[in-house]
This record gives C-alpha cells, structure tokens and sequence, in this order.
C-alpha cells in the first residue's frame, strides 16, 4: 500500500448550535485502501461525510482532497473533483429507470449541455452513448442489470442500495463514501456486498466505510478509524482496533460481537 | 352489482382494450408504415380550418358562436405552446411556477414595442430578439430566486408575474393600460397572407412552431439536460451530490421555459396586433399550470392535450354561458380526484430504457 | 408633496395599514395551517373566506334584518345588544366558513390522499350529474332534480373507482385546489345573493374615531379589527401548542404515517386543521365586513394572494409567521401606496417578498416545521 | 337620409321587405361585466322587436356575441360575425379595450359598427371606415366635466383613478383640465378593498373636490370610505359609475355625489321609457337608451332598403335624425353630432338627472 | 391468543407483497419475524397497525376481529409499534416525541412523568437530548427515542420493526436485554429482525418469511439449530 493521501482531514470541528458533532478531527484516506469508519451512534460518523461532501461547511478546519482545498467548493464540484457517496437513508431518483439514475451520475463527467443537445452534435451524440454503456456496464457490474428499465422506485430494497452505489460509481470518483450499506441486510446479503466492496476497490476506488457490522468493517476494511463523542479515539488496523479498550468501552462491548 | 358501475368498469376494460389494440398495431408496424401514419396525422392537424366541413366531425368539433378556425388560431396553439413551455419548467425541472404569464408577456410586449410602438422593425426580425428577451428575463427571474424551494419559489413567480403586469400597467412608455396596438403581422409569403381576417395562415404557423418547439424540447429531454432536469425534481439534494450543478440547470429550465412562453407571446401579438395589460392577468398563469397538470405534467404530449382542452372546451361549451367557468372548475377537480397524474400520465419504467443485450428481466 | 406624504401622515398610514394586516394575518393562518399539515397551498382557502363574508352579510341581513340604507333608524348602536349582534355575526361567519373548509377537504382533497370517503363522492356525484343535465337543459331546477335523481347510482360509481390507499403527487392537490376555488366563487356569482355584482351591508358599527394617537385618528372599527385579529391568533396557538389535538396537528405536519402508527386519527386531525383554518378565515371574514361593509364573489382572490404572500412573508407553517407577515404587508402597502401611489404597491408589495426571501429563504421567523437532515 | 320625426318606432313604413338580415351585439354577457351588456342588449333588443312588428316582411334577427369584455376572446367572435354574411350591422364592441383588438378586422370586411358605449378617444383616430359611436368620446366628457368642477368653484381637487384604459384617461383629461387646481392622487385597485392610503392622502391635501375615474363598485367602495375619514370634499364621478349599484355599495355616503355622462337622463324621452318599460319591466340603465339608438340606425337604413353590408355603411355617412338620446349623425371618423355631457347627482338614494347641462 | 393473523393478504397496487401469511402471538410471549429483505416483515407489521389495508384475511386481536378498524383504534387497544425508519418527528423535541406516545391514553401528567422516568432509566442518552428537536439526533438516539416512545403508549403488544438497524454493537446487545425486560414486564413483543442469532436467541417462537409467505416456523432455539436457516440467515 501506498503511503500517497487522497484525503486530508484536519483538524475538523462542527457545531451544531451548542451541540459539538465533531471536535478537532483528523483522518487521512490513502489512495487505494479501504477505510472503516467506526463509532457509537451519534458519534460523528455521518457529519463527517456531510463536512466532506459539502453538505455542511465546517466550523473550524481544512479539507485537502488530492491536493485541493474542498471546503469551498460547491457540492457538485466536489463531486467532480472525486468524491462520490451514498445515503444513510436511500435518496434514489424515484422516477427515473435505474439506467437513468446510474446515467445522471455518468453526465457529471461530460460536457455537451444545451446547445449541443439542441444542435444534436457528434460530441453530444457520443457523450450521451458513453453514459448509457458506462451505466450499463455499472448496472451489470454490481448484479442488477436485468432490472435496468424499471423506475428504481419500484425496486426491491436490495436493489436500492446496490443502485446507490452504481449511481455514485458512474460519477467516476476516486473517493466513494458508503454510508451504512449493510444496514438492513442479512448475514447472507452481508455476505456478498463484502465482496462487492472488495471488488470495487479492486478497480482502482478508495473506499470510506462507515458501517456498524462488524461482519463487514473488519472484513475489507485496511485500516479502521473510531468516532466517539465527535473525537477520534482510535486508528489502525482492524484487529488492533477490535482490542483497543477504549475501543471496546465506548463502541464494541464484549470483545466477541459477532 | 350497480349499473353505473359496472357500466364505467366496462368503459374502462373496453378503452384500456382499444388502447391495447392500438398500441399492439402500431408495434406490428413496419418503419416505413408509421412514416406514413406521422405523415398523414400532421397533415390532418395542417387541414383542422375544414374539419368542420366534415359531416359528422364537424358538428363535433365546431365551436359555437365562435370561429373554430380563430379559436385554434388565437387560443389553442397559443395554449399548447405555453403548455410545453411551462412543462419544462413545472413537469421536467419541477420547480412550481405560479408567473408564467409574465414571458408570455414579455414576448408579446417586445414584438409590440419593436414593431409598434417604439420602433418599427418588421415581424420577423421581433421574433428572435422577442425569444432573447424572454430568456433574459428568466434568468433575471430565476438568478436570485432558484435557491428558493418549492412553494417558496411558486410564490415568488407569482409576484414576479404580477409584477410584470403592472409595470405595463403603469408604465407609459409600455402604454400604459391603454395597451398598444398596430402590431405587425407576419410577411405574407406567397399566397399565404398574414392579414387581420383570415386566421389560417396564422394557425399553420403556430402549428408549424408547435412541431419545432416539440422537435427540440425532445432533444433536450432525452438528453444529460433532460436527464438533470428530473434528477433536480425527484431529489434536488441527492441531484446535486451525484454532480450536476443544479443552479445552472435550473436557470437553463427557466431560461428554456421563458423562451417558448415568449414565442407564445410573439405569436399572439403578431396574430390580434393589439395587446394590454388585461390578456395578461394572473389567473392566466394559473390556467396555464392547470393546462399541464390536468394533461400530464412531464409528459410533452400530455401539456399538449391540457392545452388543447383548457383553452378549446371553454369555446366549444359557449352554450353553457355563464355557467362555463363553474363546469371548467368541477371538471378540474374531477379529473384531479380520477386522474391525479394527470390524463396522459408519464410512463417510467418501460423495458424501452433498456437498449443493452440481457433485458427484459422479472415482473 | 408626495414625498412628505409618508412623514405627514406616518401613524395614520400605520393604524390602517395594521387593521388590514390583521385580516391578511387571520386569512393566512389557514393557508399555514393547512400547508403545515398537508403540505398543500391551500388555493381554495380564499374561497373559504369568501363564503364566511357571505355568511357575515347574511347574518346581519337575512336572520337580523338591519335594515339597508338607514340613518339612524338602528338601535342598537352601542351597549349590550350591539355586542350580542357582533358575536352572532361572528358565529355566522365562522360556521359558514368552518363547514365550507370542512366540505372542501372531503370532496376536493380527502380521496387524493387515497382515502375517498362516502360525503366526498356524493358531493362529486352531484355536480356531476348536474354538469351533465346541464348539457341537455339550461334550467336550474331541472338540473337539480336530475342531478338529485343521478346522484346514487354515481356515487357508487364513484366509491369503487376512487384509487385507495395511493398518496397523488403534490401538483394533483393544487390543481385539484384551484378547480375547486374556481367552482366555489362561480357557484356563488351564479347562484349567490348578488350574483355577480357587489354585496352590501348595512352599517352595523357606527365608526366613531375613539382616540387620537400622534395626531392619527383612530376609529373604533380599527381597534376591533387589530385586537380581535390579536386574539384569535392567540387563541389558536393556545390551541396549537397546548392541547392533545394541537399536539396531534403538529404530529402529522411532521410525519402523518407515524402518527398514525401511534394512533392519532389522521383523518379527524386534518378535518380538524381545516375547520380551524376556516374558523380563523370566518373570523377574518366578519371583521372585513365590519369595516368594508361589502363582499362580491370574486372577493377571496386577491386576498387569497395578499394572505398566502403574507404566510410566505413570515414563513409558512409557523403561525407566528402569518401574523407577523401578514402585518408586514398591510403595512408596505400602505406606505407603497403613499410613496408611490396606489398602483405600485402591489409591486412594492412583492418586491419586499422576494427581497426577504433572497436573504430569508424561509421567511421571516424560518418554518416552524424542522426539515429532516440529509 | 331618412327625416321621420322623433317617432321610437324605427321605420314606421311596414312595407318593407327583406330577408334573413341580422344586427349583432358585441360585448360583454356575462362575467364581470356583464351587467353592462345586458343593459344594452336589451336597448337593441327593443328596437329590434319594433322594428319587427312593424314591418312583418322584414324580420330582422339578432346575433349575440358574448365576449365577457375580454380582449383575448373577442377575437373569434369577432371573424364569426365576419364570416356570417347575414350579419349587416354591429351594435358594439361595449369596450374600448376589445374594440381596438377586433375593429380592424371590421373594417377590413366592411362590417359597419355603432358602438353604444365605447368611450376611448383612440377609437375614433384609427382610420376606421366602418366605426360610429352614438355618444360622445371621453375628450368631451372630460372637459365637460372640467367645466362643471370649475363652475363648482373647487380649488382643490383630488384626481384618482382606477388603473384602467377607461378610468386613467379620463382622469388624466381631467388632470389636466384643471390645471393647478389638480391634486395628482394617483390609481386605487379597483378589484381591492382598502382605500385608506387614498383617503388618509384625501385628508392630507385638504381638498374641496375629488374626481374619480372608474366604474361604479369601486366608486361606491371610494365614497364611503372617504366619508368614514371624514374627508367631506364634494364627489365628482363620470358615466360609468351611473348605476344604481353605486348607491347601493357607498350608501348614505352617495348622497350629493355628481356624475357626469354623455348619456341622456332616462326620461328624456317618454316613449322610449314606455316602451322600455313596458317589454321588460324595468326601467332603462345606462346605456340602454344609446343602444337603442345605435341599432335604429342599422334599422332604418335597412328600412330604406339597404341590405348588405357596403350600403348600409353608405347609409350610415348621410344619416341624421333625432334618436332619442341626441341628434344621431356622424361625422367622418365616426363621432356623433350630439354630444351634450348631462350631470346627475343623487337624492335620497336615487339618481337624479340635472336639466339645464354643459352641452 | 393475544394476536392472531390468518390468511393475510395484502397489495401494494398489483404487487402482492403478502400471499397468505397466518400465524400468532400469545399472551407474554416474544415472537420474531425473520427473512430476507422484501419478504414482506415491515408489510406485516404496518397491516397489524392498520396502515395498510386488508385484501384477504383477518387479524384477530384478545379474540376480537379488528380488521377493519381504524389504526387509532387499534392503539387503543393496545398495540403500538417502533416503526421501520424510526419515524421520528423531525420538528418535535425528544420530550414532546416521547409524550406523542401517550396521545390515545391521555392520562395524567404524574402518570407521564413516571412512564417519561422509566424511559429515561432504559435509555439515558435519551434524557441528555430531552429539549433537543428529534430531526437533529443521530441515527441510534433516534432509534432508542422510537422505542421509547411505544413504551410511552403503554402497549399490550409491542410491534418492533428492526430495532437494531443502525444500531452500534453495544447498543444492539443493549436493546435486545431491554426487550426481555420489555417482555418480562408482561408486554407481548413481536419483533422483526434481520438480526436473526440474537432475535432467534431472545424469541420464544419465530417464523421465517420469503416472499410473502410462512415457510418455517418453531421455537427460537429450533430455527438456531435449523441448517437450513443458519445457511440462509445466519451466515453459515
Ligand atoms: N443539523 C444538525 N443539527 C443539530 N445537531 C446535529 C445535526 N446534525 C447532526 N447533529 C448531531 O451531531 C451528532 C452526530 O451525528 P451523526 O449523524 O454524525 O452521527 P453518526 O455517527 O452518523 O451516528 P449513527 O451511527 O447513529 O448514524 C449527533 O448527536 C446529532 O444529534
Ligand atoms: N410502497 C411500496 N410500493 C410498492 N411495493 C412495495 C412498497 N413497499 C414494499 N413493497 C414491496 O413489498 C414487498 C415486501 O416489502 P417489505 O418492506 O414488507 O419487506 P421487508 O421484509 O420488511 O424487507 P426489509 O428487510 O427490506 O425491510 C417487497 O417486494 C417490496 O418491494
Ligand atoms: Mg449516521
Ligand atoms: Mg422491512
């Protein structure tokens, strides 16, 4: 593994009000590997993804993504400069097939735009069939391509999350933030999105897992961080941070949780 | 069980039949046959000043006490144009937009002042720089107000559409509420003369305009425009984290809506030559809305037959007098209850979507 | 001149411009309210306050008989029964506009939740069967009786065909609410008291100026109208806030499927979000008589927009919001008007709007109702 | 022309013979102002009715073409009336608004039109062959009002408006008739209900006199609120707030109000009010009586044989005779000879016609 | 029996989601649900509250037939339910969310200030927030504010939908122990898990649901040990 940072976290402080989400975090993402990110609930996990993607602009702070300072660009810049996510609680685009769904998330890389879609230029003309067979290609890479057509929100749950995950893959990121996908699934459904993760991080993605099954996170995870009370208090690989006592105290209980 | 209802399921099995039947025929079609069935359809519409020399047809369809060929002239293509134009930015981009009226306006108003009033520039030439204006003015309209959300935006449209009124209103030098008139018509071309009496040669135009604006909005539809247009209305937040700069493609829904509104606008002043404040009054706008909702709101085809219905029933139900208003409002509820999506609802989901190897999978 | 105007007469501009904010308040607790609950601009609502001046007029002249065109023949210009006349108004007014609110959820709303109910379909059945004989005969009373006669069987009709259990998207409901605005102010210009034309009253409230504030008159009529307007407003939040009903208005604003779950009557909540919305239009409604003395059908529309403008203004879902913005735009209006003359201060009017919402996107005090995080 | 005596019965000749010709009326029905429309519907009605009785071989029809006043919908009522070759004559369009977006279209077939009720100066300076009117255009009016404020004695009078084509510019004439004594108060709307900004600038001025134009329900709106202000300036109105719905909408506060029209007092022709009366048992509103006028001069041209539309429109050039509200005969853009502006006020809840009148 | 489901069938437009399921819960038992997602667990358990309607089939509850009656009603008599996605009110703090439990009940407010003490016992995180608005909670305090908010309503049957979902691994250990003393305290309990070791562990009797219908069913130990539903739900 590289030592090379994709993502510079530093020093993070958010502020809701009175409520402190986060307080002077810091994590770095290498590119290539796959990060858990663990933690009591309400710990801080999902303001980080917020504080990362744009959603929320931090109190105190920066934000380093390949070199950049994100903090402030606009949300969709930020997905353009590679940062790709899901939802805790799935935000599909209900009436758009599946296909269309992965192919707004393909557009984000392209450039044609209204004159070319009115003129019907070459360069719109590709653009447009380089979406449809990366989103299909997406589709078929992640097991749900035989319900491409159909409205995604008429889709088995299963398939929401995996679509998600297509949809935010067709951004092209080099960063994709999952957002509790096992949530819902059984040991078995677990099971295969494990090797899916896997597989994604096999194709070049840095991945940053934020989960609570333990089932998942010490299974592809290379390096875990643990949130507690909006401070890190643990980092490092999987089966040092599963005998972390703080680890244990604040997070994970008995040692066995499987 | 009752009469009545096992009547209306019968109508009902025997429409969904009958659409079955059609659509399975039109599937069954060969390339060059459905050539030729477009080609006959528009032909049809070109010819729609003599349907009602047609026996049967023409009782049906004839408006009473008014011109039929004036009603599609003046109110249906102008309706049907508005329609598409407002469903870019209602039925695709889903922002509510309560003002619409106020491009429509703003393109007949150019036209009157370049032809009439301030200048005398002929027709042809007001189009474009009408079409320009109006863009400008949805991008005026939608710079500062795209953040707003929702219901927030729909009262902001609203004001902003009144606000035009009555600046034109008040404003001498738009003519105040005396209006302005001497508008130029269309050149003649040929033996098609743009005059005040004959009001086919202006119907064919519109028509003409309809099929180009419908041309084109297809393009954009099926398009990644298209495409972040619904990704904004069905989750604007999840839209904008999958990368599209939603501000931007807001104001091009805007810009594009205003556009067609104007051309309306241009179309209708051209055609009557006189315009004031009073055509452009804020239940227009609210009929407009009404036209692409009870339709078929994102569905092209469907604003085109909500505006065809909400600008001609009124004229073919003259006989209903005062009364007309009153039955236009109880069928809007009507079909709303019946029809929540509208007549000629969108369809997602079709296997259609899916030109890939390895489709048609379960269900 | 005009620009000393505004100086000249600043208080007197005030107190007018306040008594009208009050009605504009009142109109647009119903619009929040019912878009708290529902989600839904309420566009009928301007129709419900219509129905409530109508009730108001009639209250005065058909069960009182005041006489029209008096002066000085009515005795009850001030003391007790003077009061008693007001609050029967009142009543009047509110019932009028409580049951039209009602009626309008059930026959124009209800079934879009996917929950048609049996008064919605009987309603609809009516009018239809009206609309339809009215094809064959142009007479009333013939229409009626055939619609009377259809009624049944279409109602059964309609039963079976409404679609249950299916939330209809957001638009259905406008579109749904502006038919049913429209229907309601022409039933009333076909079949109303006056017909198309203006309906007066007499004059119940001798406007007697009862003090003087920095040299501005103030007349009786303008003190009613702010403190009666300050009390419903009050009432209401009362309500809102403190009672177990209130609590269950507020929970199914915010997420109506676990209120269901936790066993609020969803159905009774919204009739009873609609009634208060109506009851607060009637209260608007009697005191607009009160100082205006007349309505027409087409009343509600404008000030159907001014009063949702005003929810807007303050920020719609939060009651204190509809007051606070509804006294905002009587007041721009008034001064707009001394500024610049009466015909801009509509524009003035929404130029304020949009630059409050530019900097407050949701208005004045913000919604009350908390958004869900991403 | 034809010179018969001042007699209502439009061409008493009975011999006359024709077939199948009509006479339209153009304007407003229903909606909003409607009741305007039925006003004048009925003065076309009557004489049509006469018409008809006397000359059994000439059965003269009449076509209604009900445009609610709405300029975007007069359009094709209008080409429909082109189209029905029948249709000789136009009684209308009632406003200036719809007439500026369908009189071309007349002119350019010919159709020859009377408007009862068009007031707009415009109207009469577009080069219309085929336009009339059978009153006088508010740039009489206007002064004639002017006049009457002046021999009033005011000194100080406030010019409102209602914000319309109608109401502006009269007010703007007025304005500018009266010169210095003019206080600009600018427009009210009319579809609103709280005019306290204008009465509390009412007041501010200190006036002696206010004139509005607009028509009659915001008139009402006006009056009383101005006198709940305590404003006691006296009330000058123009014709379209001649209605009893005035006084019904201001009340006790009507009371002494002037209103100015170029319209005759309802009685100044007793058979006419008779036979008013007597067919629809009521007495004539406004403009009932100018209708009436406007359709006899279709009638009698049609009476003197002229049964297209070209030599009615001929006829018309030479007409003069005394209708019933005025001396009936146009000059060449259409305008009527007779434009006497009358003054009413209201007693004890009535309108009153003032005898002795600017003129 | 304290509830009883038999034959229930019900659509969601032309899907049919539930093909005929039955089965029951008795008095002081704890029943779990299990099975793969869209097996239709979450619809079960909003027909027993009443959200969605009946196509076929009834539920009986103490022996009487309420499936017709309104949700409300059915809270009355006792059967409330954590609902899957929590359905916290987003704009009402965590007191006023927890005091909506009480809304068939009404009560007196010393009854309530007990039932809120108790709540707090079981979930302190839960008295830290009390003014703050619910929306703003992370997802397990939002959790644990759902589940004490049914508590609130003082149920007979006590309908939770994946309680664990979301939940950190201390929690989930944590809220199966309050379910047992949930249960000890004589409230019924039917839970839906996709948990399944630990809701078999905790249930009396279990049912394993596919594709809307029963296929298994047994005592929770029976299921644990069932080859079958280890490979299929226990991960091996
Ligand atoms: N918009 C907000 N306003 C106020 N407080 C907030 C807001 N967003 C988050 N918080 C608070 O910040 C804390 C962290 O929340 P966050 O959602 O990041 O937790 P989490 O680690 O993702 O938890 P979980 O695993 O339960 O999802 C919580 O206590 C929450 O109440
Ligand atoms: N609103 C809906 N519209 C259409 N189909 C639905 C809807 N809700 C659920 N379904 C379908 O009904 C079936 C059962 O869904 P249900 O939510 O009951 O499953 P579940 O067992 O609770 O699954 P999970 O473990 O994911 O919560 C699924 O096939 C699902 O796709
Ligand atoms: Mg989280
Ligand atoms: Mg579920």
């Amino acid at each position: 593994m590289t030592n090379d940072v994709l993502l510079q976290f530093s020093d993070i402080t958010m502020q809701f009000g009175g409520v402190t989400a986060l307080s002077e975090v810091t994590i770095d993402i290498h590119r290539g590997e796959i990060l858990g990110l663990i933690g009591p609930n309400g710990a801080g996990k999902t303001t980080c993804f917020n504080v990362m993607t744009g959603v929320y602009k931090p109190t105190k702070g920066t934000v380093r993504f390949d070199g950049q300072d994100i903090v402030p660009l606009k949300r969709y810049e930020i997905t353009l400069a590679g940062i790709a996510r899901t939802f805790q609680n799935i935000r599909l685009f209900g009436n758009m097939t599946a296909l269309e769904n992965v192919m707004v998330g393909a557009d984000a890389r392209k450039a044609s735009s209204v004159g070319g879609a009115l003129l019907r230029t070459p360069r719109q003309r590709a653009e447009d069939k380089e979406s449809r067979d990366r989103a299909m290609e997406l589709l078929t890479f992640m097991g749900i391509a035989d319900r491409a057509g159909d409205a995604a929100r008429n889709l088995p749950y299963g398939y929401q999350r995996r679509l998600e995950i297509a949809r935010a893959l067709g951004t092209e990121p080099k960063l994709l933030c999952l957002d509790e996908p096992a949530a819902g699934f059984n040991p078995a459904e677990k099971q295969e999105l494990n090797e899916l993760i896997l597989k994604i991080r096999e194709q070049g993605y840095t991945v940053l897992l934020i989960e609570h099954d333990m089932s998942v996170v010490m299974n592809v995870s290379d390096r875990v961080a643990v949130l507690d009370f909006g401070r890190k208090i643990a980092e490092g690989l999987p089966a040092d941070v599963r005998a972390n006592p703080d680890v244990i105290a604040a997070y994970l209980g008995v040692p066995d949780a499987s | 069980m009752n009469p009545v209802v096992r009547s209306l399921r019968q109508v009902g099995a025997s429409l969904a039949g009958a659409k079955a039947g059609l659509a399975s025929r039109w599937n069954a079609m060969g390339p060059t046959q459905r050539l030729s069935a477009y080609v006959l359809g528009v032909l049809a519409l070109y010819l729609a000043p003599w349907w009602t020399e047609i026996p049967l047809l023409g009782s049906i369809v004839d408006t009473p006490g008014t011109q039929f060929t004036t009603v599609l002239s003046d109110r249906v293509i102008i309706f049907v144009l508005v329609a598409l134009g407002l469903n870019v930015v209602v039925g695709l981009a889903g922002l509510l937009d309560l003002g619409y009226v106020g491009f429509y306006a703003v393109g007949a108003y150019t036209t009157a002042i370049l032809t009439s009033s301030h200048a005398s520039l002929p027709w042809l030439l007001a189009l474009p720089v009408s079409i320009a204006v109006s863009m400008v003015f949805g991008v005026i309209l939608g710079a500062p107000t795209l953040r707003l959300r929702g219901d927030y935006l729909a009262i902001v449209t609203l004001g902003f559409g009144e606000i035009i009124r009555l600046s034109a209103k008040n404003a001498e030098w738009l003519g105040g509420s005396r209006g302005i008139n001497d508008i130029k018509h269309p050149p003649s071309i040929g033996p098609l003369k743009f005059g005040v009496v004959d009001p086919k040669p202006y119907y064919w135009l519109g028509l003409t305009m309809v099929f180009a604006v419908m041309f084109l909005l297809h393009r954009l539809e099926n398009s990644r425009v298209g495409r972040a247009w619904v990704a904004i209305r069905e989750d604007e937040d999840a839209a904008e984290l999958m990368g599209v700069d939603t501000f931007r493609f807001k104001l091009w829904a805007f810009a594009i809506g205003a556009a067609v509104g104007g051309l309306a606008g241009v179309q209708y002043a051209g055609k009557v030559g006189f315009i004031n404040p009073d055509n452009f009054p804020l239940l227009l706008s609210i009929l407009f809305l009404a036209a692409v909702v009870l339709g078929g709101s994102g569905n092209m085809h469907g604003a085109i037959l909500g505006g065809i219905l909400v600008s001609y029933l009124p004229e073919r139900l003259r006989n209903f007098q005062d009364k007309r208003v009153f039955v236009f409002g109880v069928a809007l509820v009507l079909v709303m209850v019946f029809r929540p999506e509208g007549l000629l609802p969108k369809k997602v989901g079709t296997r259609k979507a899916v030109a890939a190897p390895g489709e048609g999978g379960a269900q | 001149m005009r620009d000393w105007l505004l100086y000249r007469t600043f208080w007197d501009l005030t107190i007018t411009g306040l008594a009208l904010g009050s009605i504009y308040s009142l109109v647009a607790l119903g619009y929040t309210l019912v878009y708290g609950v529902l989600r839904l601009i309420n566009f009928a609502h301007s129709e419900i306050f219509m129905v409530g001046t109508f009730g108001a007029l009639m209250a005065s002249q058909e069960f009182l008989g005041i006489p029209m065109l008096e002066d000085g023949g009515y005795p009850y210009r001030t003391g007790f029964m003077l009061l008693v006349f007001l609050v029967f108004i009142l009543l009047c007014a509110m019932v009028f506009s409580g049951l039209g609110a009602v009626a309008l959820e059930r026959v124009a709303y209800k079934s879009l939740r996917g929950n048609g109910d049996l008064f919605g379909a009987v309603v609809l059945a009516f009018l239809t069967g009206f609309v339809v004989s009215m094809v064959f005969v142009d007479d009333t009373l013939a229409n009626v009786i055939v619609a009377a006669i259809l009624t049944a069987p279409i109602t059964m009709g309609y039963m079976s065909l409404f679609r249950r259990g299916k939330q209809s998207p957001r638009l259905a409901f406008l579109i749904s609410a502006i038919g049913a605005s429209t229907a309601i102010a022409e039933a009333m210009a076909i079949w109303g008291p006056e017909k198309r034309e203006q309906y007066q009253t007499p004059r119940i409230l001798e406007k007697d100026v009862l003090f003087s504030f920095l040299g501005a008159d103030v007349r009786v009529d303008n003190v009613i109208v702010i403190v009666g307007a300050l009390l419903m407003m009050v009432a209401l939040t009362l309500f809102v806030n403190k009672s177990r009903l209130g609590r269950g208005v507020r929970a199914v604003a915010q997420d109506a499927e676990t209120a269901r779950i936790l066993g609020v009557n969803v159905d009774m909540i919204i009739l009873v979000t609609f009634a208060l919305g109506g009851v607060m239009a009637g209260g608007a409604a009697m005191l607009f008589t009160l100082v205006y003395e007349q309505s027409r059908f087409n009343i509600g529309f404008i000030l159907g927009v001014k009063s949702f403008t005003a929810a807007v203004l303050g920020g719609i879902g939060n009651l204190k919001g509809a007051l606070l913005g509804g006294l905002v735009l009587g007041l721009v209006e008034n001064y707009a008007s001394a500024v610049f003359g009466g015909q801009w201060k509509d524009v003035v009017a929404f130029v304020v709007l949009l630059v409050v919402l530019m900097f407050r996107p949701t208005g004045l005090l913000g919604e009350s109702l908390g958004r869900a995080r991403v | 022309g034809d010179d018969t005596s001042s007699d209502t019965t439009a061409a008493a000749g009975g011999d006359v013979t024709c077939d199948g010709l009509k006479i339209a009326f153009f304007g407003a029905l229903t909606g909003d102002a409607g009741n305007l429309g039925q006003n004048i519907k009925k003065g076309v009605d009557l004489a049509v009715a006469e018409f008809n009785e006397a000359n059994p071989g000439c059965q003269v029809g009449i076509e209604a073409y009900d445009s609610q006043g709405d300029p975007a919908q007069a359009p094709a009522l209008a080409d429909k009336a082109v189209a029905d070759a029948s249709v000789v004559g136009i009684v209308g369009p009632a406003f200036s608004g719809e007439s500026k977006a369908v009189n071309g279209k007349f002119d350019e077939a010919g159709l020859p039109i009377v408007t009862p009720s068009a007031t707009n100066p415009d109207l009469a300076n577009q080069g219309w062959k085929i336009f009339h009117r059978a009153l006088a255009g508010d740039d009489k009016q206007g002064p004639g009002i002017v006049q009457k404020i002046t021999a009033d004695g005011k000194a100080k009078v406030g010019v409102i408006d209602d914000n319309s084509e109608y109401g502006k510019g009269l007010a703007d004439i007025v304005q500018a008739g009266l010169g210095a004594a003019a206080v600009e108060m600018n427009s009210l709307d009319p579809e609103g209900s709280d005019y306290s900004a204008i009465v509390t600038a009412a007041k501010d001025a200190g006036v002696d006199g206010i004139f509005f134009g607009g028509y009659y329900a915001a008139a009402g709106k006006l009056a009383k609120q101005l006198k709940d202000g305590g404003v006691d300036a006296q009330l000058y109105f123009a014709d379209g707030v001649l209605d009893v719905g005035f006084i019904e909408a201001a009340g006790p506060a009507a009371e002494g109000s002037i209103i100015m029209c170029p319209c005759a007092p309802k009685d100044s022709n007793a058979d006419f009010l008779a036979a008013f009366k007597a067919k629809f048992n009521e007495d004539p509103a406004t403009y009932a009586a100018e209708a009436y006028d406007a359709a006899t001069a279709f009638l009698d041209a049609i009476a003197a044989g002229k049964q297209d539309r070209a030599s009615i429109l001929e006829f018309l050039k030479t007409y003069d005779k005394a209708g019933v509200t005025k001396q009936i005969k146009w000059d060449e853009k259409g305008e009527v000879a007779g434009n006497a502006i009358y003054a009413y006020t209201i007693e004890s809840g009535a309108i009153v016609g003032k005898p002795g009148l600017i003129g | 029996m304290l509830l009883e489901v038999r034959d229930l069938h019900v659509f969601y437009g032309r899907i049919e989601a539930l093909k005929g399921i039955s089965f029951g819960v008795n008095q002081g038992e704890i029943v779990t649900l299990i099975g793969a997602n869209g097996a239709g667990k979450t619809t079960t358990m909003r027909t027993i509250s009443g959200v969605r309607t009946v196509a076929q089939g009834s539920i009986f509850f103490e022996g009487r037939d309420i499936t017709g009656i309104a949700p409300h009603e059915r809270v009355k008599l006792g059967i409330c339910q954590a609902p899957e996605g929590r359905g916290i009110f987003p704009g009402m703090t965590v007191r006023e969310n927890l005091e909506m439990g009480t809304y068939v009940r009404g009560g007196k407010d010393s009854q309530k200030s007990a039932d809120l003490e108790h709540v707090f016992h079981l979930f302190p995180r839960l008295k830290e927030r009390i003014d703050q608005n619910g929306g703003t909670l992370s997802g397990g305090e939002q959790q644990m504010l759902a589940i004490g908010r049914a508590l609130m309503s003082r149920p007979r049957l006590l309908l939770l939908d994946e309680p664990s979902m979301g939940l950190a691994p201390m929690l989930i250990a944590q809220i199966f122990q309050i379910v047992r003393s949930i249960n000890e305290e004589g409230i019924s309990v039917l839970l839906v898990e996709q948990n399944a070791t630990q809701a078999l562990r905790a249930a009396n009797r279990a049912y394993v649901l596919e594709t809307g219908y029963v296929v298994k069913s047994g005592s929770g130990s029976e299921l644990l040990d069932d080859p079958a539903v280890r490979a299929a739900y226990l991960g091996g």
